[in-house]
């Protein structure tokens, strides 16, 4: 395969919610939206579908950045899935780096189904802060190294 | 709390009693002024052109000051503080501007909009509180009819001057009843007195003075209070109408705390 | 060896002008398993179906992939296609290539090389799909309206029309809504109440109809078909069944303090009160935060006076829980509140009313008797100046950043109204823009300059100044000829920004409706769903869905009914079998899943299991009650062994999307 | 080199930093303004000939020697522009030409003794480089 050239592009999986996040990514699209190329999104029922084995499995898979986005707390078609979500994945975000995953490179965003431009808005700046952060490699145990 | 003061040019000379008022009735009220050493003219207008950074630095040079000592900044001219205020908005908010900026004042430590600043009346009302002040008035203002003139620089624009409601402010009419005054609401007294149109154009200064001053006593005001210099000079200067008296705030306030007498002249 | 269809949609040029569909088609042509792969103009036309219906026959697919746009779009289209050839429709996977992919990119290898990523992983998924049979929920046959405004009143009355029970529910003690404030409508100029009343009385006496006045929806739970809802019956103080309306108690009653909602505080009304004459049910309610006799213990004096002994001080909240097939919301609007309007003399002088307040106004029920005067003085104005667009098309804090649609023509209206009855009276528009698009409004709107003399001005106020004695100055400006204007007028109308009622939002939190940033209900499709909330089973009529007039809130009230009536008069509805699922060999009855579970739908029972090592094994295992499962899929996640997955989104889906994409 | 009207435009409305094209022309600004009466180009206009590149007429309006920089427009208008900083960029545009001063510095004695000095210092910023 060819070598990227000059402008790293960061590959970033988006778990979206049916009801609110995955309309919110139609919204953009019906609004002419821009986000980068590279986001790609799996649409899931509710965001407590998303098992942070899923999230792991991306990074292991060599995703340089993940994204969850649900409904708004409180405004889950499920009313309390986003709650799961927003439990489990603290927990997560707390484990990331000692499994070898820079933490921020995972986020979770509530983005609703009016809000189409803010889901743009939420994946443009997620990009270029991935970017920014560059190629995941895994973090090693700063111990071993001295 | 440390209270870093900003007198401006203005109030050093031809608006002492602005100022003198302002020192004595702080250190009665417990919030004592500490003037800034070697502050700048703030450049008496707000710099509004994105590439206008030059313009910006005595004012970044007096908030950065100010963050170094406490991180408060207290204002009482409506110019000074209105530029104040507003270059430590582009500060915090415009990342070029405090960019360039930073680059040109090279600080100890950079600058980006840090500094808390309040105008006298902000920490009259929420430092000290209306109800405080009321207790501490010596000599209560009974049965004059006050009204106050915002004018247009203390108030705007209203996001990032966040004082009061720019199209119906309170907090000089609170201040007014805390006094022990009645406060006197009229429409007019958010627009602008004509400012340095004092120096090109007189005979709009009349006009725009006269219809203020007009208005205020058809609500029945007996006198008009302000916290701004040109405000004050245009209100008499410029006043063919009526001749309602113009004070500054801090000299009603020093005398109602009874620490009024013997101002500097 | 499976055999996977590949269809990849043009959309016309909405996919095919930023992806090389072609290229889409070759590239998944590639991948074992995919039997056949083409592209074609518009894939969800019949000619496009008939496409995949020839290939399914041809190539014997059993699993179909379309590279289209979202589906929310066709998704159902193409399920409904592949059912007609034999194929199990959850056998169907959509790649979301417009939306994601040719809508949001410019660059054409860019978006060409996404669109064949997201094919992939639909080809992924899909590999893991099962067939999936919708089992089978039953209908409740009756439907709830909330809000009893005209919206409210006209779907009810059109779905107790068709033989279903409706309930209303309203939270003013009075059906009737904001028409009912009205004095006459645009663009015929007829009087509001002479049509809406005969309509209140119809929905009060239809046998399918009940009125919940004063009232408010507490608690929703369930789903399409089967909601359960709680409606708080608040205490009117007044038993229903003894008053008799006759309103000596609202005469009587010494508190006189309270502004008259229904008049727009332009007049104040008693504790215990009526809100108009033609008010439904006409019983009065006692509103306790006024009433001497609830802050004070002392007066009683309406209970005294009553003939009816129908006064009940000790009357409590009553609580009452229902059944409903399907929710209607009709919850309306409000003005914009315009305390950030002082500029414009909002709240510094009574002179300056809102339009609703200048409805009330001129309107001969209302607190002048129609007499148009200015409300500091009593005396007719000479001169009235009307503000358009005040807190509409604001992107400021202080405003609305919509159209609000209806001020162009109401103010028309107003200013006609005004002319009409007082012709020496000058009347002045101030607009951005007249916006009368509609069935002979701009007609009317020329009819108001040209028959009636009203003066159109296109600017806007700067400021209102208040003199002492009262005296309005309005500066303004006239765009058109540059001037700079100084006007005097006696009243100055201002046509504020309408926006939901106060409680939309709550609603919509219970019944998870989608709402926007401005707190209007979402539509499921803005175009071809316009009526439907996108959570099935809840449906829109009238201004809570965005500003409209009252026809087409009376034609959107008919389409919201028509939409209830098609689902009431189902049998059942096919539920969604994209349900939780255990398996049972590993599940060890640690019943985790049981306590995430939103709506109980898991329980467990002793069943013999055949083990992964092969034995038999007497075991507690989950099961999952499908009518009641929604497919959130929260138990799936909380399991601890993985037992628990959900049908049609399965650990092995996801996961093969997830490494397609990486 | 001459700027063409646009270039002359786009100059202005770098240095405005406002985004002009938010502007409905609904005419709040003009009203609001205390001396719009005295203006050859109301502020709206101001605004409306910067939205269209007609930065020469700019230039040749009076409009912005009359302006007081009191934000009256700005806080009024619905669609967050703010027409005082286009007064401004033009006034900038002029004051920054050589010898393009609208107030000499002589003419300093000729001020009342008690004018403040913010009057002066305002003046002379907003006229003179």
């Amino acid at each position: 395969m060819l070598e990227q050239n000059n402008t790293y592009q960061p590959k970033i999986v988006a778990f979206c919610c049916n009801w609110c996040s995955y309309a919110g990514a139609d919204g953009a699209g019906t609004a002419r939206k821009h986000y980068p190329a590279n986001i790609k999104i799996i649409k899931v029922p509710c965001s407590c579908r998303v098992n942070p084995l899923f999230i792991l499995r991306a990074f292991a898979r060599g995703a340089d950045g993940v994204i969850l986005c649900g409904c708004h707390p409180g405004d889950c078609h499920y009313t309390t899935g986003n709650y799961f979500t927003r439990r489990r994945m603290t927990l997560l975000l707390s484990m990331l780096d000692y499994l070898g995953v820079a933490g921020d490179r995972f986020r979770v965003e509530w983005v609703s189904a009016a809000e189409g431009a803010r889901f743009a808005e939420v994946m443009n700046n997620f990009a270029a802060h991935i970017a920014a952060l560059g190629k995941n490699v895994k973090l090693r145990d700063l111990r071993c190294a001295k | 709390m440390l209270y870093n003061y900003y007198p401006g040019c203005t109030l050093s000379t031809k608006a002492k009693k602005l100022d003198v008022a302002a020192r004595r009735a702080a250190d009665v009220l417990g919030f004592p002024l500490v003037e800034l050493p070697e502050w700048q003219c703030c450049g008496a207008v707000y710099p509004m052109a994105p590439d206008a950074i030059a313009e910006r630095l005595s004012a970044v040079r007096a908030l950065a000051a100010a963050k170094a000592n406490g991180g408060v900044l207290v204002t009482l001219c409506s110019a000074c503080h209105h530029v104040l205020k507003r270059v430590n908005h582009d500060m915090a908010v415009n990342e070029e501007i405090c960019r360039k900026v930073n680059n040109y004042l090279q600080l100890a430590e950079p600058y980006c909009g840090e500094t808390k600043v309040l105008h006298y009346l902000e920490v009259l009302r929420d430092h000290v509180g209306w109800e405080k002040l009321a207790q501490q008035v010596q000599h209560p203002l009974k049965g004059c009819s006050i009204g106050a003139y915002y004018g247009c620089l203390l108030l705007r624009p209203g996001q990032v001057m966040a004082m009061d409601d720019p199209e119906c402010p309170n907090i000089l009419e609170d201040f007014i009843q805390a006094l022990g005054a009645t406060p006197v609401k009229y429409s007019m007294r958010n627009e602008c007195c004509a400012g340095y149109l004092a120096v090109t154009d007189k005979s709009m200064c009349q006009r725009m003075v006269g219809e203020i001053k007009s208005n205020a006593a058809s609500m029945g005001a007996k006198k008009l209070i302000t916290a701004c210099p040109l405000c004050a000079y245009n209100l008499v200067a410029n006043d063919t109408a009526n001749g309602l008296p113009v004070q500054y705030f801090t000299e009603l306030l020093a005398e109602a705390l009874g620490v009024g007498e013997g101002g500097a002249e | 060896m499976q055999k996977i269809g590949v269809f990849v949609c043009w959309c016309g040029s909405n996919i095919a002008g930023t992806v090389d569909v072609a290229a889409v088609a070759e590239a998944v042509r590639q991948i074992p398993d995919v039997a056949f792969a083409t592209d074609y103009k518009y894939m969800c036309s019949e000619q496009g179906q008939a496409i995949i219906r020839q290939a399914v026959k041809d190539y014997q697919l059993d699993r179909i992939v379309v590279c289209s746009c979202s589906p929310r779009m066709h998704e159902a289209t193409f399920r409904k296609c592949a059912e007609s050839v034999g194929i199990n429709p959850y056998m169907v996977e959509i790649a979301n290539i417009r939306e994601q992919c040719s809508w949001v990119l410019k660059d054409k290898a860019e978006a060409t090389a996404k669109a064949i990523k997201l094919a992939k992983a639909a080809i992924a998924k899909v590999r893991f799909n099962t067939p999936l049979h919708a089992g089978k929920s039953n209908v409740v046959k009756r439907a709830l309206v909330i809000g009893g405004g005209i919206a409210g009143i006209q779907t009810a009355l059109d779905i107790a029309e068709a033989g279903y029970k409706v309930d209303i529910v309203e939270k003013e003690p009075t059906i009737g809504g904001r028409m009912a404030q009205l004095d006459k409508t645009f663009p015929t100029l007829d009087c509001s109440a002479c049509i809406l009343t005969p309509k209140m009385v119809d929905a009060a006496q239809h046998e399918n109809i009940t009125l919940y006045t004063y009232s408010e929806v507490e608690k929703v739970s369930g789903f399409v078909g089967n909601f359960d809802v709680t409606i708080r019956k608040k205490a009117r103080s007044v038993k229903a069944d003894m008053c008799s309306g006759c309103g000596l108690c609202t005469e009587k009653c010494p508190s006189r303090k309270t502004p008259s909602e229904f008049d727009m505080g332009l007049k104040n009304r008693g504790a215990i009160y009526i809100p108009f004459a033609q008010a439904i049910p006409k019983v009065p309610v006692i509103d306790r935060d006024a009433c001497l006799k609830f802050k004070t213990g002392k007066c009683g004096i309406c209970s005294m006076v009553c003939p009816c002994e129908a006064i009940d001080y000790t009357q409590q909240d009553e609580l009452v829980t229902e059944k409903y097939g399907a929710i209607v919301l009709a919850t309306g609007f409000e003005l914009l509140p315009l305390d950030k309007f002082a500029d414009l003399g909002w709240g510094v002088s009574k002179d300056v009313i809102s339009s609703l307040q200048l409805e009330r106004l001129t309107n001969a029920a209302g607190p002048t008797e129609g007499h148009l005067v200015c409300p500091s003085s009593g005396k007719e104005p000479k001169s009235v100046v009307i503000v358009s667009c005040v807190g509409s098309r604001d992107t400021t804090e202080r405003g609305k950043t919509y159209c609000s649609k209806i001020c162009c023509m109401y103010n028309a209206k107003h200013a006609m109204y005004i002319r009409e009855k007082y012709p020496n009276v000058d009347v002045t528009v101030f607009y951005i823009d007249v916006r009368t698009p509609g069935k002979g409004f701009d007609e009317f709107q020329r009819r108001a300059v040209e028959e009636y003399g009203v003066h159109y001005v296109r600017g806007q106020v700067g400021k209102v100044v208040v003199d002492g004695d009262g005296k309005l100055t309005v500066f303004a400006s006239d765009l058109n000829s540059g001037r700079h204007l100084m006007l005097f007028p006696d009243l100055v109308v201002l046509a504020a920004a309408v926006k939901p009622a106060p409680d939309a939002r709550k609603l919509a939190t219970m019944l998870t409706a989608s709402i926007d940033n401005d707190d209007f209900y979402v539509e499921a499709h803005p175009k071809l769903r316009p009526v439907e909330s996108p959570t099935a089973g809840v449906f829109l009529s009238g201004m809570c869905q965005g500003p409209k007039d009252i026809p087409e809130t009376v034609s959107q009230a008919g389409a919201a009914a028509a939409k209830v009536i098609g689902l009431l008069a189902k049998e059942h509805l096919a539920t969604n079998p994209c349900t939780a699922m255990c398996q049972e060999n590993i599940c060890s009855g640690c019943k985790t899943c049981a306590h995430v579970c939103p709506y109980g739908a898991i329980t467990y029972a002793g069943k013999q299991i055949i083990t992964l090592a092969g034995t038999r094994e007497q075991r507690t295992v989950a099961v999952v009650n499908e009518a009641l499962c929604q497919g959130c899929g929260a138990c799936t996640v909380a399991c601890p062994s993985t037992a628990m997955d959900l049908k049609g989104f399965t650990n092995k889906q996801i996961l093969a999307e997830v490494d397609a994409l990486c | 080199m001459e700027l063409t009207d646009k270039e002359l435009a786009e100059q202005i409305l770098h240095l405005a930093g406002t985004d002009v094209k938010r502007c409905i022309q609904c005419g709040r600004c003009s009203a609001a303004c205390p001396v719009g009466d005295k203006m050859d180009f109301v502020p709206s206009r101001m605004v409306w000939e910067l939205v269209n590149g007609h930065g020469a007429s700019l230039i040749k309006a009076d409009a912005p020697w009359r302006c007081l920089s009191c934000f009256a427009c700005e806080q009024r208008c619905p669609r967050g522009v703010s027409p005082a900083a286009v007064m401004e960029a033009v006034r900038l545009t002029e004051i920054r030409k050589q010898s393009a001063n609208k107030l000499a510095a002589e003419s300093l004695e000729n001020y009342p003794a008690d004018m403040p000095q913010q009057a002066l210092v305002a003046a002379f910023r907003k006229y003179s480089k």
